[in-house]
């Protein structure tokens, strides 16, 4: 498929909700080594309920759809990463604002706007040991084969390999922001949790796609 | 895990329901939300309302102190995480007299952005918010990188001093200039002699082996600055009080209120053997102390441990921490 | 063990040092003997004397109630060991105004030998004294044998009520009066979650073990009515507030005042919850709550664990129940 | 020996103490599972107390040298054994009040009042699981032994086995007084503690006469 409407988006997002569900424990265990060990437990709620919602709307406008996901991903999971999320899904609402179908370049579009808006929110830059190290890798692979001309499915199965990638370079990155960071130097050597959520967004979208 | 719990997916709305029908004449709810705390009664036209917010697990922090001379309204979040913004708003509507509205929160990501989100929020709504964030924890970064401190017990005497100062009508900067005072002269480091449980995740998310403790440590579990075998009371409190000292730094002459605060476990009988050490250092060190706090404060669940924390005081701080407050949680009559 | 201590053999005299450092404005010591703590200031004249005593390790109980609108002085032994009884009397002595003293002291062998003895030593020197005995602990001996049950969170309230009482200037026979309707109306029960470590043996002198609860386990590891796994905790609260209510018995319209209470390592947090189901038990029995208390008010130590008391409440309880007392482990303004 | 002066009274307080001490943990155990564990402890500070005490004193009045020793261990150690033993020190003080030395009839006063002011003090009978059921036996055997005309020396060995005796009969009886009480039927099977300290207290008079 290379356009997406907004029952794929929100059968995306279910998917995601799968991987976090999946993942709760080694969640958990990754945010328990470098923070309080809740990121599996607000990943889940926060998705979870984001997916039960959107189940229930009846909504095409695809911006809605992401900016409804994001209020309600605030309201049941604020914590760090859920308000992070919350907000990259409220400036990816903005940027798909009034599509009920979205191609390759306005998939990179809103990717480019969630990581956007996560960056605007939490004032963290690649390199900081955070989800953006799995994210801005993502979004620059995935340009980049967009630009020569790969199909969606191929773009985006590449650019879930750039943040599975890019999320293991945290291991050497000494953390900046938030729990880890109380770590300083000691954070060194592990994997940043928030990045392994990037690793699960990017997967749900080249799973579905 | 050794709890009195239900469904743990109820831990915080079970206590707040609790909270709620414990205390009906000095809390009630804004919005019919239990997680949006605000003071019972009229609100006091022309008073600055003051709000905090931030995870359960804390108890008194955060809502405790909620009341008479205090705060205004809190917004409360799920065990260790930030109250949602929305919540935050909620609050802030519901206690904002037409004065203006003053944040006081402790220094954590999640609060922060969305201590921010809903100031963008109340905006909006033309209503006047000031941040003041607590960053007491000398354990949590070095001097010249105080920004990034955490906040712990030394919320208490902000709170105090500011919700003080707020009663007597001061205007929204002032009350915030005050409550900054507090923040530029107080410091705290903790120590933890367990870890504690999340309900929700049912087994501590750290471990100290018993006969251990850690020195630093933040009141999630946040790493500390030094591990090593459980030292005697003495020793840990000279361990603690040195870098406080230091810090400020606080100097013969100073006068302080001290608070010895426990993490949940650790009994009252231990912050006194600990206060007692406290006192002789002090006194060493030609500082005087006006008046000690000694108890649950801050706490982190059924964590062992506990954490001081000095505020050097001047006339004006003196004043207002001698005023009196009545909130469930916290009396005191005037000193 | 996760505790704060120095020498073990110093914990009680340490403690009570930071105690008489913390709050010289409140608290003297009789005869120089920091075991036997009294009020600070000049005595009432005319006042009765309010003493208590019993072993230490559970704070506020016993000392932490001496002060404005309680009791006089108190007695403090070792680690849940009686305070010996030439200490009883020293406090005794530094009491009494010439109105006479009232001991108010829990059920233990010790303490009632030592008390006896002191009154014994009060004779010799034409001191009148009378003594209230608190059998609170319905989970240490059946209906009929109230005289063997011990004495635990039910204190608070014949201190609370007793002091009041005395305050307004009320004569020994008046004050004892009221000390023994308030024994009359009191009811508790305990459940114990960990064990506690006295400081001089160093390990828990009984077991729990994680996941298991005793219920009706007294405050220094007595043997409860029945151990098992760990239920939720509304379940506990019906198994401790039945016996309670069906003892005294408690019935529909009835007031009464409940004090939710750790037993020390047990965090706010869970007592609320406990407090929002014996709200709802009691409603549906028709009683009414009149003013709860919930927090520490007897403790064991670091024993994770709480009880709930029940005070059944009439116009004269209830005034002296509501007036204010200020010590420096409990405050409360008129209510 | 036949007779008693002031210094080896004072000598087997001492050999209590010792004893007691020897058996702190012993002790400690027995009141952990019928108390609150702390008897070790206190009849340790209470004997050593005393002992240390008495080792200053120049006093030959052995009724003056009981009553200290009463005084001391009210002071030092006021637990239920503890107030009891010190009763019984001060009535068997009193019982000997003005005597330099003593013979075989007057340690058996002396016994008897001591266990007369643990009666008298503490309201229990033999039976009812308490220190009395190991000295109530042991005056009867020293009674008996003495009347027959046996050496004092013979006399308190038979005695100290029947407080050893009598202290194994508290395994089959119901506690009625102080903590065990509270174990009612559950007391069944196990030595009463208190019972512990008073073969210890008659050992020491078997070992030194
Ligand atoms: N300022 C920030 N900007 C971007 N990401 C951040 C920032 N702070 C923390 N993070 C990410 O959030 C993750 C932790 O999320 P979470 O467990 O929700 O935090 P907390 O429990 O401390 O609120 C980190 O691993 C990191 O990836
Ligand atoms: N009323 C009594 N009369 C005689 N002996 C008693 C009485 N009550 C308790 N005891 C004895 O005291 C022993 C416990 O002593 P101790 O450990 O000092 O008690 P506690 O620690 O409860 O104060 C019991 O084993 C029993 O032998
Ligand atoms: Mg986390
Ligand atoms: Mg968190
Ligand atoms: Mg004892
Ligand atoms: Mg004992």
């Amino acid at each position: 498929m290379n356009t997406l409407n907004g029952t794929d988006i929100i059968a995306i997002i279910d998917v995601i909700k799968d991987n976090v569900v999946t993942n709760r424990d080694r969640l958990t265990q990754l945010d328990s080594s470098l923070g309080d060990g809740d990121l599996g437990i607000t990943m889940c709620r926060g998705f979870e309920a984001v997916s039960a919602t959107l189940q229930e709307i009846e909504e095409k406008d695809i911006g809605k759809i992401l900016m409804k996901a994001g209020m309600v991903f605030a309201q049941t999971a604020p914590s760090t990463m859920g308000t992070l999320i919350a907000s990259g899904l409220m400036k990816a609402g903005k940027a798909v604002s009034g599509k009920e179908m979205v191609t390759s370049s306005d998939i990179f579009d809103l990717l480019e706007a969630f990581t956007g808006g996560i960056q605007a929110r939490g004032k963290a830059v690649p390199g900081d040991k955070t989800i953006l190290d799995a994210l801005t890798p993502a979004l620059e692979t995935l340009k980049k084969a967009i630009e020569e001309g790969k199909t969606l499915n191929i773009a985006i199965s590449e650019a879930y390999a750039a943040a599975v990638t890019g999320a293991e370079t945290t291991k050497d990155m000494i953390a900046k922001h938030g729990r880890p960071a109380y770590y300083g130097d000691k954070s060194v050597g592990k994997k940043d949790p928030g990045a392994e959520v990037g690793i699960l967004i990017l997967k749900a979208f080249a799973e579905y796609i | 895990m050794r709890k009195f719990i239900n469904d743990p997916v109820d831990f915080v709305d079970e206590m707040l329901d609790g909270i709620l029908l414990a205390h009906p004449g000095q809390l009630a709810c804004a919005g019919n939300n239990v997680r949006c705390l605000i003071k019972a009664g009229q609100l006091q036209k022309g008073k600055v309302g003051l709000a905090t917010g931030g995870g359960s697990g804390h108890l008194p922090v955060f809502l405790g102190y909620v009341g008479e001379g205090m705060l205004d309204g809190c917004s409360v979040g799920g065990v260790f995480q930030s109250p949602s913004a929305d919540n935050m708003f909620e609050v802030t509507k519901a206690i904002n007299s037409g004065a203006g509205v003053l944040y006081i929160y402790g220094n954590y990501g999640g609060d922060c952005m969305n201590f921010e989100m809903a100031a963008e929020m109340a905006d909006m709504e033309d209503i006047r918010i000031e941040h003041v964030i607590v960053t007491d924890d000398v354990a949590s970064a070095p001097k010249g990188k105080e920004y990034k401190r955490r906040g712990v017990a030394g919320l208490f005497y902000v709170y105090k001093i500011a919700g003080a100062c707020a009663a007597e009508m001061a205007p929204l900067n002032e009350v915030k200039r005050i409550a900054e005072k507090v923040c530029a002269n107080v410091r705290s480091m903790g120590v933890a002699l367990s870890p504690c449980t999340i309900p929700e995740v049912g087994k501590p998310t750290f471990e100290i082996e018993e006969g251990g403790m850690e020195i630093g440590m933040g009141i999630h579990g946040e790493p500390g600055i030094r591990k090593g075998p459980l030292d005697t009371a003495d020793e840990i409190v000279e361990e603690m009080l040195r870098p406080i000292i230091e810090d400020l730094p606080f100097k013969s002459g100073d006068e302080v209120s001290i608070l010895v605060n426990s993490l949940g476990a650790t009994p009252k009988e231990e912050l006194y053997i600990m206060y007692r050490k406290a006192y002789t250092i002090l006194k060493d060190e030609g500082i005087t102390i006006c008046h000690p706090y000694i108890g649950e404060y801050a706490t982190s669940m059924e964590m062992a441990g506990a954490s001081i924390t000095l505020l050097r005081l001047d006339d004006e701080l003196k004043k207002y921490l001698a005023k009196p407050a009545f909130t469930p949680f916290f009396e005191q009559k005037q000193l």
